[in-house]
């Protein structure tokens, strides 16, 4: 009934024994003490407020048990901005007000930022459409979509 | 963080001080909080909405290795006061049904908690909950609120004889005379009218349900006593409540909001049952004990508002002016097993609030509610009139299809002119300026153009509509309606202590989910203070350390807290000008004096001046030579109550496109028209309004809470209980029309609590709009796409 | 997952074959198509080795539930789960695809999707199997596929949810059709529909014709999403988009 | 939720009463049947593993019979629990008509689903219900033609009394719609 797991999370190496039956969210929040990760619905997997990087990609880390991440890399909020300095996503959030009470925020941005990565100039319904993974109850959407936006056109601009 | 002209941060768009902890992780919330040892609760929950409970078989579940103890309800029913409790009692005369925390002989919903599995692991205690076997013996649901106040109806609480919790009538006058008078003065307006008229308005059962579910963290020393961490807006009235329940004596409980708190909108303002049985328990063991609230166990239990049906009449003449109103509401209140609000609380003030801000010469309002075999109402942000105000939108809406006018153009004409003003149902409109508001409104929403845009768009088979609405938000709640309506005062209180360094540190005993708190009062204490926002720490939410607070509801930041936070740094203003006048030798007082730039500067010589910080650590540090009957310190607290209460007015304009093949309809635009008063920071306004019209679509359209014939509840996750996605949603064009607030220190209002209401009924118009061909009228919600075709399809066939 | 988490499922163990690389490919070779089962939705949604007639099966990967879903999700899970309202089953069953199983002995077999999926989670797949690929046969005719679903809110599991798959000798004459539906219990052709159509054109008209034909033999339901009616509504309007867009792709209009 | 439906099974009335009402036959009729046993004598208790694709839940069931009228109808009440899914109160009604050497066998389902049953099963419960008891009566339909006629007739002669007899046996069908519809239930 018990696994033992070894994963690296934020480039910090976890190995314990756990349950089998541990989600991948309680590891995190549990035995790496990583709390801002957080669990906002039950069984569904609807809400997105765990979300994690899975080897760079935003998966739910409440849909996942630890063992399955046994020998992969998790990044969680706490590790987007390790050196202290905000990335430019996270710096948006907080100039556009892209965050209210807070707690789905980190799963807002673990998605965004996987979501630029691979679309880096998306529009506007393509923002809106990458979000459907992330319910927020705070903001009516239309800030975190302005930071998203930020970023964008920050980027496209120090491209031309 | 630049350094602003002045120092006035009031209206500056600043980040929030907030947000750094809360993008990298670090926020903590109740969940997050360790206590070494916590054991962890699991609640077993009724499978039935009304059952006998016939036996409890925990023997199971006991020897489950990691299982501490196991709590029903027969167990604790001797140890624990039962419910009601005056603390958690409004002053309005009711039937207030007795529990307690734990089902006792009978479930009278379906997710009542009936037992609590208190084990080692989460994983274990649930396990174990699993194990322990409910022998029911089931009753018959009470689910129609006018079946159950038939006679013939089963009774949910037997001692009161009726499920009716409450009934009210709102206008002319307290005696049954007088209101009888009232009624028949009312129905002979009615009788004579050009327009009448008349339809019933149902407004479905939803909510709002914050991002972080529940969670409770209590903590137990013998001689300490209770330390309770508790998602919850209003931690002083917890405090008391969890004393009195629990027998603790009020100096050894200690309640913390966490300044963390994933959202409130109300669901986190009740004191809740589950809040009891946890602090027994951690007693009871002298081990902490959490429970963390499953998505499951929320929508099950809390967040479920709305869920009225209002019988509604207006009666107006050909020219369009209203003549009366007349609205007869029955609320299905839900089992009314929580405290401060019992369910019916909410339409109570949604009756209050029905008027909106029309002037009705004449009016008959009157409220049944009925108590259900549901989850009992609990407030969700547009607090008991996101029903009403969808009745009396819509219902405009049909009078002025009546008369042949347009609706923006029939309100208008009835809209509140000149204020102050007392509404029918005795509401008082402090302040304000509606009709600024509502040709903001109407010069952005540029009406004649979609007409023109609207017809010929109809020449090319496209079905647009145009939907307006509007509502009186109440800026805070003023005592005069708090103490009936929760048993609490409605002041706000601040402590503001100033530190030798010339810091500041603010205390407030409210507790907010993510308003923005610790940034706003910053910038206005900086404002005051001519200092940096940066200087200045907020705590809320402590029992231990701030002033009793009524709690973060009603929109009362705006309104009491930040005024008595500036009332009180005018106070310590007042005793450093006193000093400083001292220490320079001048015949001097505040009004003096310039607090700008980290100085305080003397305005007849602007040499005379002194650094803020010296001039503090002078007052705290150094009391000696001090003016005449001073003393040393720099600590104030002050509570502030506006004389009458105090409201803000906003409108609403949509714009829709409706499919007739499948009745699904998009939101093409959203205007909006506001009065906030003077803002403090408009990003912070803003996010409120945005979040608040985004609640209000999703109410109309996605959300709803279903029940089955046997009371089964069958929406009880995300997959379910559909909330609006980003993509679901428009963008908001937010416009401002504010009047400063008079009676508030800063001229600030509150804002957003009932932001919501005018949503509904604003979006509903604008699809009925697009449908005018038809002559569709939807009087129900939510505003699905399969009833709007099936409308429709019965227009057309 | 959710069945495990909402404690339905409970499996004594979880095999995690993502770390199987060897079952995540699509290529494309000789008039066949094959997908790997341990395929991830975004995968298939990025692939471009998916041609054109086979694309309802991007249209139905790229609207699984959202991005993380996507990132994780795969092909062959929502096969063998089979859901009742799951989106790629309707797909492959409109494709025409066909599943290659292995047993634990190493035998292998193919089964067709008209005979893979039995019902709202049943499959033709044994205890012990596990689906290694999905083959798609190439046409030389002009095809052209799609799938659309509506849900109440953005990409929600569809109350219901379309997928077609038209071959045409010419723009006149369709002469092959498959027509799926997926939302009520599980993937499920529209025989009558499919049939009606070839050697048609596959206009509007014959299109709705042949929706009211798929309407008259499935049975609805109501609930607090949609009523019964309605969901017959959905299915003749997202059938007609649907076998639409599926034709204009066969001529490469879309 | 309401389920009616009508089945032709080839045998004769009291033939189909008699299988109805005889464990045996149940237990080989009803997928997955464990146990059938007699807690009184209006009383029975039955034990389902219920398999459905990758689900495998164990049900149990108690059924009461109210009203039987041989060899034309019968009136169950049932009640089962799947544990943590939830529950299921099924009222069944069935009607045995004779149809040449036929039986026309009509039932009517009324049921109520509770718990994670109702909650996660939603309306596919009707549906997958109909497809059960489809099943269940291909099944039986089966058993009765490879059944020599002899010993169901052997039943009827040699039972001593005849009525409780019947009652014995009838629960088995109440158990079948109930367990059946909380194993569908789960498909989700």
């Amino acid at each position: 009934m018990v696994a033992k797991v070894a994963i690296n999370i934020n480039g910090r190496l976890f190995q314990e024994e756990v349950p089998e039956r541990m989600l991948l969210v309680d590891f995190i929040r549990e035995r790496a003490h990583l709390t801002g990760t957080h669990i906002g619905c039950t069984y569904e997997g609807v809400c997105g407020a765990c979300t994690v990087h899975l080897d760079g990609e935003a998966v739910k880390s409440c849909m996942l048990l630890a063992a399955q991440a046994d020998e992969h890399k998790v990044t969680t909020v706490e590790g987007l901005a390790p050196d202290g300095e905000l990335t430019p996503l996270q710096e948006a959030f907080k100039s556009e007000h892209g965050l209210q009470c807070g707690f789905c925020t980190a799963g807002i941005l673990m998605n965004m930022t996987d979501f630029l990565k691979r679309y880096p100039n998306p529009s506007e319904q393509e923002i809106r459409e990458g979000l459907i993974g992330n319910l927020c109850r705070c903001t009516g959407y239309v800030h975190i979509i302005n930071a998203v936006r930020k970023v964008v056109q920050e980027n496209q601009s120090r491209k031309t | 963080m630049s350094q602003r002209k002045n120092d006035d941060w009031m209206g500056t768009p600043l980040p929030r001080k907030e947000d750094r902890r809360l993008l990298t992780g670090k926020g903590k919330y109740v969940s997050d909080i360790v206590i070494p040892g916590a054991l962890h609760a699991v609640f077993v929950r009724s499978e039935y909405a009304h059952a006998k409970i016939l036996s409890i078989d925990t023997s199971e579940a006991e020897e489950l290795a990691g299982v501490e103890r196991i709590y029903t309800g027969d167990q604790i029913k001797h140890l624990i006061k039962s419910m009601p409790q005056p603390i958690v009692q409004p002053a309005l005369p009711a039937h207030y049904p007795t529990f307690w925390p734990l089902a006792v002989d009978k479930v009278t919903f379906h997710g009542e908690p009936v037992a609590l599995v208190i084990a080692r692991d989460k994983y274990v205690a649930e396990d174990a909950a699993e194990l322990v076997f409910v022998d029911y013996e089931e009753l018959e649901p009470v689910l129609d609120p006018e079946e159950a106040l038939k006679p013939e109806s089963a009774i949910i609480h037997e001692k009161d004889g009726t499920n009716e919790i409450f009934s009210m009538t709102f206008t002319g006058g307290d005696t049954e005379a007088s209101q009888a008078k009232n009624a028949a003065e009312v129905e002979k307006i009615f009788q004579n009218a050009p327009i009448v008229v008349k339809d019933r308005f149902k407004t479905h059962r939803t909510g709002v349900t914050p991002m972080e579910p529940r969670a409770i963290l209590c903590d137990w020393d013998d001689s300490d006593g209770l330390l309770a961490y508790i998602t919850t807006q209003r931690p002083h009235i917890d405090r008391l409540a969890l004393s009195d329940i629990l027998d603790i004596s009020a100096e050894k409980v200690q309640v913390i909001a966490p300044r963390d708190q994933g959202g409130g909108f109300g669901v986190k303002a009740p004191f809740y049952r589950e809040n009891i049985i946890i602090a027994h328990a951690a007693r009871d063991l002298k081990q902490p004990v959490r429970w963390v609230e499953s998505r499951y166990e929320s929508l099950m239990n809390v967040g479920q508002e709305r869920d009225q049906i209002n019988d509604m009449e207006i009666a107006a003449d050909l020219e369009g002016n209203m003549l009366a109103l007349r609205n007869f509401g029955l609320a299905d209140n839900g089992v009314g097993t929580t405290g401060v609000y019992w369910g019916f609380v909410m339409p109570f003030l949604g009756a209050i609030e029905l008027p909106n801000g029309y002037k009705w010469p004449k009016a008959d309002i009157r409220l049944k509610v009925a108590t259900t075999n549901k989850a009992c109402l609990t407030p969700s942000r547009a607090f008991g009139h996101f029903p009403t105000r969808f009745a009396i939108e819509r219902c405009i809406d049909m009078v002025a299809h009546k008369i042949g006018m347009e609706p923006s153009a029939f309100r208008r004409k009835n809209l509140v002119a000149d204020l102050p003003y007392t509404s029918i149902t005795n509401e008082y409109f402090d302040s304000g300026d509606f009709l600024k508001v509502w040709d903001t409104l109407m010069e952005k929403a540029n009406l004649p153009d979609f007409r023109v845009q609207q017809k010929n768009a109809l020449s090319e088979g496209k079905y647009i509509g145009i939907g307006f609405g509007c509502g009186v938000e109440l800026s805070g709640v003023a005592s005069e309606l708090f103490v009936p309506m929760e048993n609490q005062p409605g002041y706000g209180a601040a402590t503001v202590r100033l530190d030798p360094r010339g810091k500041v540190q603010v205390f407030g005993g409210d507790a907010p989910g993510g308003q923005g708190h610790e940034t706003t009062t910053a910038q206005v204490v900086a404002s005051e203070f001519g200092i940096s926002p940066e200087d200045v720490i907020i705590t809320t939410g402590n029992t231990g350390s701030t002033p009793f607070g009524s709690g973060s509801v009603g929109a009362r930041m705006g309104s009491y807290f930040i005024s008595a936070v500036a009332e009180a740094c005018r106070e310590l203003k007042t005793k450093i000008a006193k000093f400083l006048a001292h220490d320079l030798q001048l015949e001097a007082s505040v009004e003096h004096f310039e607090f700008k730039n980290g100085e305080v500067v003397y305005l007849g010589d602007d040499s005379q001046r002194s650094s803020f910080m010296s001039i503090v650590e002078r007052i705290i540090m150094f009391p000696i030579n001090m003016p005449e009957g001073e003393t040393g310190g720099l600590d104030a607290t002050t509570f502030f109550e506006a004389a009458k209460p105090m409201i803000c007015f906003n409108a609403d304009c949509c714009v829709v496109e409706v499919s007739l093949e499948t009745g699904d309809f998009k939101i093409l635009k959203w205007i909006t028209a506001e009065d906030v008063g003077n803002v403090i920071n408009p990003l912070i306004v803003n996010g409120q309004m945005h979040g608040a019209i985004v609640q209000g679509i999703s109410n109309t359209v996605f959300e709803e809470f279903v029940y089955d014939e046997q009371g089964q509840q069958l929406t009880a996750d995300f997959e379910h209980y559909k909330m609006a996605n980003a993509a679901d949603v428009p963008n908001i064009d937010l416009n401002y029309a504010t009047t400063p607030c008079p009676h508030t220190p800063l001229g600030t209002r509150g804002i957003g609590e009932g932001r919501p209401s005018s949503v509904p009924g604003a979006l509903t118009n604008a699809v009925c709009d697009a449908l005018k061909p038809f002559e569709i009228e939807i009087t129900t919600l939510p505003l699905r796409p399969d009833a709007i075709w099936q409308k429709i399809q019965d227009a057309t066939q | 997952m959710q069945a495990v988490k909402s404690r339905i499922l409970r499996p004594a163990h979880v095999i995690d074959l993502q770390a199987l690389s060897e079952l995540k490919f699509v290529k494309a070779e000789k008039g066949l198509l094959t997908v790997g089962a341990m395929t991830r939705y975004v995968d298939i949604v990025s692939s471009d080795s998916i041609p054109l007639e086979l694309i309802a099966l991007k249209d139905a990967a790229s609207r699984v539930g959202d991005r993380q879903v996507r990132n994780r999700g795969t092909l062959g899970g929502s096969l063998c789960w089979n859901y009742s309202a799951a989106c790629t089953p309707a797909a492959v069953l409109a494709l025409d695809g066909a599943m290659n199983l292995i047993s634990p002995d190493g035998s292998t077999r193919q089964v067709a999707a008209d005979d893979f999926f039995l019902g709202p989670l049943e499959t033709a797949r044994k205890e012990f199997e596990i689906l290694l690929s999905v083959d798609f046969k190439l046409t030389d005719s002009k095809s052209g596929s799609a799938y659309k679903k509506w849900g109440l809110v953005t990409d929600a599991l569809p109350v219901i949810g379309i997928a077609a798959c038209l071959h045409f000798s010419n723009m006149d004459c369709c002469d092959y059709a498959r027509i799926t539906l997926t939302g009520l219990s599980g993937a499920q052709r529209c025989l009558g529909a499919e049939a009606s159509l070839v050697s048609t054109s596959a206009n509007t008209e014959q299109i709705t014709e042949a929706m009211m034909i798929a309407c008259s033999e499935i049975s609805t339901y109501t609930d607090s999403i949609a009523t019964e009616d309605y969901r017959y509504q959905l299915i003749k309007t997202i059938g007609l988009e649907v076998i639409e867009t599926a034709k204009k792709r066969a001529f490469s209009l879309a | 939720m309401e389920l009616n439906d009508e089945v032709l099974i080839k045998a004769e009335r009291e033939k189909v009463f008699l299988a109805l009402n005889d464990p045996d036959i149940l237990q080989k009729a009803i997928p997955g049947c464990e146990l059938i046993e007699k807690l009184s004598a209006d009383k029975y208790k039955a034990t389902i593993v219920s398999k459905i694709g990758p689900l495998k839940i164990r049900f149990k069931g108690e059924a009461t019979i109210s009203e039987s009228k041989f060899p034309s109808n019968y009136k169950i009440t049932g009640e089962g629990r799947g544990g943590p899914a939830g529950h299921a109160k099924v009222v069944a009604n069935v009607v045995l008509r004779k149809e040449e050497s036929s039986t026309r066998l009509a039932y009517t389902v009324h049921a109520d689903i509770g718990g994670k049953l109702a909650q996660l099963g939603g309306p596919l419960v009707e549906k997958t219900a109909q497809k059960l008891s489809a099943n269940f009566f291909e099944n039986l339909d089966t058993l009765l033609l490879a059944n020599t006629p002899m010993e169901t007739d052997d039943m009827i002669i040699s039972s001593p009394d005849k009525t409780p007899s019947y009652w014995d046996k009838v629960s088995g069908i109440s158990v079948v719609v109930a367990i059946g519809i909380l194993a569908w239930a789960m498909l989700k």
